[in-house]
């Protein structure tokens, strides 16, 4: 098992007639992934080696059964594209695109919160690879084998990091998960928790958070009452320079939370251990799953 | 991107919010002219990108055109924690009745508008929220549907002010929420929003004004607002983060002598944080971004040099839209660009996408002083070594 | 039993102060239906006759526990009142105002569609009465006795002549709802004729509809395929001159649906009696009661 | 409310839509005034609330001014199916290469706007609807989220536009999307939506044009629309119409002989029906509304008996919020102002509200000629002989 995408995902790529579209299309499919059909307003006839492009999701859906869509546009274009996704009936949004601009993401996410049946995974953010069955997205898939780790992290590079380190003391991994650190991610640290408990596969958990806002520690409120898996925790920015505080409101809604020592200690009280770098989350990973 | 307090008033002013009248200036005589149009008594405001301005002297009221040329002459050129004041605001003086506070926050929790209003505003709404909550009235907008009359209503009564200023408060919201809205704000703040004692403008607001003003933009949304867009004003920035905006690099200077690179934010803050556990001190903080390109490298090796702090350079790239090959051609343009320039050593950590040709371009190109490591914790020991030696040397 | 008001309604009037609203909320609250609060902002610690008023539907319900809403407000302030009832947390709100902007109740449609929890009749329509528990609205309720029809309108006063000409012949009602004729309803047929058939003591279901729109044939529709519950049809509008038709557009879109022959047909084709006036649908009652 | 061709172009043109020039004339002679704004060849078109006025010969070319003269003299003064022409509309003829179809309308079954286009546009677009619907491509729109850039693709898609007409028809949809949502419409219609074959205007919306526009608003909603309001053609009504109109009465014209009054369009439009089930033919449908005052009642039969059809009147109460007695006093009132001119019997049938007081009332007034009755079917019974009497008499 592993969640969100796996042999039965069905890929259809908006955006795949891009340079960076079709490169990481292309790579998705030489791993294995089912890539069914692209989406490039104006392309529809043509081919990318063999995948047909498609105008419109709709089209793309009625024609090759894509359940699965891969968000690759440019950001101006990014919110536009996840919402015709969800409109043509697609189950799971996956939203690479960086730099969408925030009250776009307020509206879609509002919007899609309407439709139980959609996820988004996403945007800004490097996919899911689920190892062994596919990978959706921009995470260097040579790096990691199938196994019982399931990784959430905010952060792309930092995920593959992780990963990393797990698999050189032997650990693969159920799935794998960037959420993306932007304003509004449409799945939260909770919603992938959530399916990685619910996973038969998933031995343990490692979620890797970084400073700012407050997921974290939603996360860790939601672990303490709901997950029987182990989970290791990882935070980055223990010694980041201090963000910018947007004026006394954002004072008033923070308070002293969104700091690497606060989002630790609310990990800590809730029994997750949380390591210090990437090197200890492996660590903590032998001693918890005894090996 | 953070507006000046009259950047956010002008904003405020197209969106139909009373503020009082005023006219920026960056020199004395500017300040004259301006004090010509809006009169007798005024106020000159140091406009920086900072709180605590008052405290810190950039305001003052000035009775007189003597009094006027004696405070925009001090006031401008200030310091104010760092911020050099380059331009001022010259305001009509008001008559303050009471002092109140409005916010409209992205809330990324809540994921929808977070409105604050309390009738306790000025210098201390943070202690207000902290020691009397009560006081501090707040609800969430469904971003869908936005901002409803009644919210107007409940944030009036639940903050106690008196009846008749129920509606022109909610009218004064309704304009706020619009603003943060169809500006795509992440944050505007009015503190304080005055009950003005004097001459009342007729229309929907009754006795409020927007005494300051301060507005926080989405930077990904500016491509929408070309007006804001052109609000900029670099010359507030420091200029290592400016050349690295330009450049299009996150990029925050620090304390250090340690330069860092890393491809996102998160892997460069893990960086940061390793770096230290290693006893050593990070000069910045550079994130080149998803699909680095050659270029970018060669960008943000020149950013990090410009610190003369800089005692040794760490790259820790792992590569998922960016590509290995790209970073190493691009260190290798670098150095080919600023040659003798570059006088101390890098330390280069490559895995993921194209690791394996980023590697041998870096081992055929022998580049002078730059060395390579196979793991992050590796890497940052090293690094961390060859900067003692260059502060040592 | 009856359906949307009854002993357990804990009413608060919406424009309580107002002529109208004072009238209607005491004679509601005279027939038996527990008036707890009212709003009217400005008018928080007034009282209409004991009954306490607030700024607020907040207030009203966190003081006097107010499940149910009646909207009594002008049209240009009803919808507004409608989304503060709902945010409120209020679960039944009757909107008697006539003449809210169609796109109002659109927004505010969609909007209460988002919330399972709640239910919004009308607005423009008289109300709902259940005989002999509770009155909320502007039904005349000395003409109704408690019984087993239950009467589901788009008019008002046609409901309570088709009321009047059931009373006449021994009927008595376990509930009467008008749904209000406006261009978007916040219940239509379906919802009411489902919770009819629900409802223990309804044995006969009356639905009184008339021309213009499609929601006589989409109830037809349901209850064909839902209802196992005897139903008689009313539709007015047989001799009214035809409405105009909006553009092409609307011709297109309403095709030759919406006549009262065509609605009489649909009915009549899922086993529905049609009565062609209020006099005829008591008569076909006997029958199917057999009395 | 249903505006005039060319008030709703001046609507689209407010919102952006592209839409020939035009100036509109209410005499021959300012119609040689606008002509000389608009250029020849121009287009002379009446300005009616109806369709078909190309095939009534509404719609004529002039090549210079002596066929302007002619053509306006012969449009003005034309009556096109009952309405009478007051105004024309002179505009720059348009190059025509293809006629599309779009409209937005008010879906009350879906609870959202439905959008229509079709590149079969002009005169057969219902006949393109019923024969060929795949050349009529539809969708709902979300009210909430508004109309989105991939709903045009899948229009223009779906009904197969060149290419190169892919955005220019995103661009229009989304404008009139804006102009259905911002001015509260029931309906938009663009019919035909042209693709021009001449000089095309810079901007997003390339070679397209609005050469008609059909657009109701609605009524409720004008109260924040004071411009649109301001467009009321009342001169296009029919005279008794608008006099209900003007006293908030909602009455249609009928061709019998008997006068209803009722309250509640539901319960008019039965009594209509019982009516017609006795043999009577009523003369109008007037209903007096939600909570008739005694004032409604008296206008009411002031324009009730305008018509001079009407041999007896039926009035058809069953008060809710309608309170009988109000009734019973405005029908005492109207005999007390009207007195003589009453030379037809009433049937009064009171039920509901205050119906006691209301038969009261009436019992004590003693009126001419004014008979009560117990039920909707006697009353409907006894008026319909009644009116049969008079015609005979």
């Amino acid at each position: 098992m592993s969640v969100i995408v796996d042999k039965e995902t069905r890929l259809c790529v908006s955006g795949i007639t891009g340079r960076e579209g079709t490169f990481h299309a292309l790579n998705n499919k030489r791993y294995g992934t089912q890539l069914v059909s692209g989406v490039t307003p104006g392309k529809e006839g043509q081919d990318v080696e063999g995948t047909p492009v498609f105008h419109t999701f709709h089209k793309a859906v009625a024609e090759t059964g894509a359940n699965t869509a891969m968000i690759f546009v440019p950001p101006r274009f990014a919110a536009d594209s996840i919402l015709e996704a969800e409109d043509a009936g697609i189950a799971t949004i996956i939203a690479i695109t960086e730099g969408i601009p925030a009250h776009d993401e307020l509206r879609v996410y509002n919007h899609l919160a309407r439709n139980p049946g959609v996820r988004l995974i996403g945007p800004n953010c490097p996919g899911v690879l689920s190892p062994g069955k596919a990978n959706v997205g921009i995470i260097p898939a040579a790096f990691f084998e199938e196994g019982n780790v399931g990784v959430v992290s905010r952060s792309g590079t930092l995920t593959y990091q992780i990963g990393n380190e797990l698999a050189q003391k032997g650990f693969g991994n159920s799935s794998i998960v960037g959420i993306g650190g932007d304003p509004v991610p449409g799945s939260s640290f909770i919603d992938i928790v959530a399916l990685f408990e619910a996973d038969p596969e998933t031995e343990l958990i490692v979620m890797s958070g970084e400073i700012g806002g407050s997921a974290e520690e939603e996360a860790a409120e939601y672990i303490g009452a709901h997950v029987t898996k182990p989970v290791v925790g990882y935070i980055a920015g223990f010694t980041a320079p201090p963000g910018k505080t947007m004026g006394h409101a954002g004072a008033i809604v923070s308070g002293s939370s969104g700091g690497a020592e606060a989002k630790a200690a609310a990990l800590e009280a809730q029994g997750v251990r949380v390591a210090r770098t990437p090197t200890e989350v492996s660590q903590i990973a032998m001693e918890l799953l005894g090996r | 991107m953070d507006l000046l307090e009259y950047q956010g008033k002008q904003l405020f002013a197209r969106h139909g919010i009373p503020v009082p009248s005023g006219v920026p200036a960056r020199t004395v005589d500017e300040a004259v002219a301006a004090a010509g149009a809006v009169g007798f008594p005024c106020v000159v405001k140091a406009q920086v990108k900072i709180g605590g301005r008052g405290k810190a002297g950039g305001i003052k009221v000035a009775e007189g055109p003597d009094e006027l040329k004696e405070h925009a002459g001090a006031i401008l050129g200030m310091d104010i924690k760092g911020f050099p004041v380059h331009e001022i605001w010259i305001e009509a003086a008001s008559t303050i009745t009471a002092e109140y506070y409005a916010s409209i926050i992205f809330d990324r929790s809540a994921k929808a508008p977070l409105i604050m209003f309390s009738t306790q505003g000025g210098m201390d709404i943070e202690a207000v929220a902290e020691e009397t909550p009560e006081l501090l009235a707040t609800l969430h907008v469904d971003p869908l549907i936005g901002f409803q009359d009644f919210q107007g209503r409940r944030l009036a009564y639940a903050a106690g002010v008196p009846p008749d200023q129920v509606r022109p408060l909610g009218a004064f919201l309704a304009r706020l929420y619009d603003v943060w809205a169809a500006e795509e704000a992440m944050l505007v703040e009015v503190n304080p929003l005055i009950v003005s004692g004097g001459a009342i403008a007729p229309g929907p607001f009754g006795p409020l004004y927007a005494l300051d003003a301060k507005v926080t933009l989405d930077d990904n949304a500016l491509f929408r607002h070309p007006d804001n867009a052109g609000l900029r004003d670099p010359s507030a920035e420091d200029a290592e983060e400016q050349m690295a905006r330009e450049r299009g690099l996150t990029y925050v200077k620090l304390d250090g002598d340690i330069g860092i690179l890393g491809n996102g934010a998160g892997l460069v803050m893990s960086t940061l944080d390793v770096v230290a556990q290693f006893g050593g001190a990070p000069a910045n903080f550079l994130d080149a971004g998803g699909g680095s390109k050659a270029e970018a490298i060669t960008s943000a090796v020149e950013v990090i040099l410009a610190n003369q702090s800089v005692e040794a350079v760490l790259f820790n790239i792992f590569g998922g839209i960016t590509r290995c090959d790209e970073v190493a051609n691009g260190l290798v343009a670098a150095f080919a660009q600023l040659g003798d320039k570059i006088m101390v050593p890098f330390v280069v950590r490559l895995d993921g996408t194209n690791d394996v040709e980023g590697r041998s371009i870096l081992a055929e190109a022998r580049l002078p002083n730059v060395h390579t490591a196979q793991t992050m914790d590796e890497a940052a020991e090293r690094v961390v070594g060859l900067a003692q030696q260059g502060a040592a040397g």
